[in-house]
């Protein structure tokens, strides 16, 4: 199949369904003999993505497959399209998707440990139905807790492909660095050189 | 949220600084870090009818020892300690005061930062000659932790969100027919089955030897005997599986034949309702033909 | 505002609500002074109508205002990105099946009497429809009841090149080795079919 074509039936099959669609849900469209090779779609997907240049849509890749989106530009004019206001959701809600992601698969304990407070019983419910965690499995301790994380929707919801997309990995990696610091360099350290050490690393936790 | 709190908590605080004295510090600061703390910040203090909506801004006492700490840009690595320690104490009286409803977790940090602070007035030397940790690195530690994750979670709430800051595009598909996939079947499933109502069949059969004598003759007779006088019956009523296959098909045939010489009609109240079958007693009726489609289709 | 703008926001707008807009809505999304009279919506929709040429959407207008549609030409290929999932079939149906397979040629009756339970003439013609069974002939019985046996589409279906092909129960006994668990107490325990079996409730059984 021409590439022009293949291209054209993408475009409508993307915002016929208006959810993303992978190189595979693609190629299924056709029957045999004319399923096309998923370089074919491929190929056709990086043409429709120029094309989309100057329009108000765009082509993106998320976790699911490929989106037809319009740009963010239009959001906040577009917004008054709709009565109900776009959910906010909590710190804790965020806080806890966050512990969720970054973490996974991650206990309600473990969520405590690092929050200091207990889980809200809602919040786990809400980000459940939202489709955003869902129970990945038990750890082995007593009580065989249920271990969370998150879920393709969830990737989906944020425009993300993979988890490694999340932001601030680097932060993490910094916050490891400080920890040590402190344990190897031991009291003294931080004793005798108060004002000494933070420079830099306070960037690190600030940053 | 945090945010408004945050101006509240400074507003309050302005109005607050003209009426009450600076505090007295419980401890001099010098021991703690070795050199003395000339300021006592006063700036923390909140009436009030602020610190419900305040405190709700807390996510907890990590939250709020973190806001603590970075309003008065102090160094997380080395937290004045007894500082700290007072004015978190400040908070939680308030809230026992006002009778706000205080989270355990809330006490139980005040207890922790108790203990860290008399930790520090003792000399830090165990008896094996090393030095000990500092009795602030825990604490360190769980606020760099939490402060990592709250830092995510604001990331994550600036990620480009769906039906926020994008939207799907979607265009409208008219003539579109829904296309319904038949269930698939494995040979297997079926080689399953099959070897079930076998199982079940050769179960029947064993347990009625005799099944042989049985006539249609006989059973025709007995069909009509049942339904002597009773009205309707349940069309399978009439059979009984423990005779197997060949009784059922003696009472089967039976009701046929009963039913060809109109001495029995089936009756329907609806299609796919079950069978009924009575004994004719007058002349028959339309009913009898209709009954006669029904099992013979 | 300058149409190019106008007639991007437009778009953006008719494709982020997926449903028709009207002119007076269109105008809506802009606030006072920048909202466009109705005479400049309308230019900017028609201009909108001609980018859409050769692209696979065009812009249409139907009763409630206008509306982005994916061209009619690709109806029936994207028909398949709504394709339900089947349910599974009875675990009634299957036995019927296999014993039409296995005793053919067959009646009603005598499937009747080995499985106990009256056949729900929808199995019956579900497996018809599916071009699986078919009538080949009567039996010299009274009623002359049809004779039921399976089609070539049944064999192809199975990958079977003739009858004899089908499995014996031999090799029921090398799949019981395999720990596949058989309910051989009869229709009392249904539910506790062998994993990978419907739990179906017997629809002939219910009949």
């Amino acid at each position: 199949m021409e590439t022009g074509t293949l291209k054209s039936i993408i475009e409508a099959a993307l915002l016929a369904y208006g959810q993303p669609l992978s190189v595979e849900q693609l190629r299924e469209i056709f029957d045999e003999p004319e399923r096309p090779e998923a370089a074919a779609v491929r190929k056709a997907l990086a043409a429709l993505a120029d094309d989309c240049e100057g329009r108000p849509v765009e082509l993106v890749e998320v976790a699911s497959g490929w989106r037809m989106q319009v740009r963010r530009q239009y959001s906040t004019r577009l917004s008054k399209l709709w009565q109900e206001r776009p959910t906010r959701y909590s710190r804790a809600l965020l806080e806890t998707l966050a512990l969720i992601a970054y973490r996974q698969p991650i206990t309600r304990a473990e969520i405590e440990n690092v929050r200091g407070v207990t889980v809200n019983p809602n919040i786990v419910r809400t980000l459940t139905e939202r489709g955003w965690i869902r129970v990945v499995g038990h750890r082995e301790v007593p009580g065989h807790p249920e271990l969370l994380g998150t879920t393709r929707e969830f990737l989906d919801y944020f425009g993300l492909r993979t988890l490694d997309e999340l932001p601030s990995l680097a932060a993490l990696k910094d916050m490891d660095d400080l920890g040590i610091q402190l344990d190897l360099d031991g009291p003294a350290t931080v004793q005798a050189a108060p004002a000494g050490l933070p420079a830099a690393n306070d960037a690190d936790a600030a940053g | 949220m945090s945010e408004s709190a945050d101006i509240e908590a400074r507003n309050g605080s302005e109005a607050a600084a003209s009426e009450l004295p600076p505090q007295q510090a419980e401890m001099p600061f010098a021991i703690v870090d070795g050199e003395p703390v000339t300021e006592v910040p006063r700036d923390l203090y909140i009436p009030p009818q602020a610190l419900e909506v305040f405190l709700e801004a807390f996510e907890g006492p990590l939250d709020l020892l973190l806001y603590l700490i970075r309003r008065q840009n102090l160094d997380i690595l080395d937290i004045p300690i007894a500082d700290i320690t007072r004015q978190y104490m400040e908070y939680i009286q308030l809230m026992q005061e006002l009778d706000l409803e205080l989270a355990g977790e809330y006490l139980l940090m005040a207890a922790m930062l108790a203990e860290i602070k008399s930790r520090m007035l003792l000399p830090r030397m165990s008896e094996g000659g090393e030095e000990e940790e500092d009795p602030r690195a825990e604490l360190v530690r769980r606020l760099q932790e939490y402060e990592r994750f709250k830092r995510a979670a604001e990331d994550i709430d600036g990620l480009p969100r769906l039906d926020r800051d994008v939207y799907p595009a979607v265009a409208e598909l008219t003539h579109r027919q829904v296309v319904r996939l038949l269930p698939e079947v494995a040979l297997q499933e079926m080689l399953v089955a099959f070897k079930d109502v076998v199982q079940r069949a050769t179960m029947f059969a064993h347990l009625h030897v005799q099944r042989d004598t049985l006539s249609v003759r006989q059973r025709m007779s007995d069909v009509l005997a049942i339904l002597e006088g009773v009205g309707l019956v349940e069309f399978i009523r009439l059979f009984r599986p423990e005779e197997g296959r060949l009784g059922v098909t003696v009472t089967f045939v039976a009701i046929l034949e009963l039913l060809r010489e109109q001495l029995v009609e089936i009756v329907q109240a609806e299609p796919y309702q079950p069978l009924h079958v009575r004994r004719v007693e007058a002349t028959a009726d339309a009913a009898t033909v209709e009954a006669i489609e029904i099992t013979s289709a």
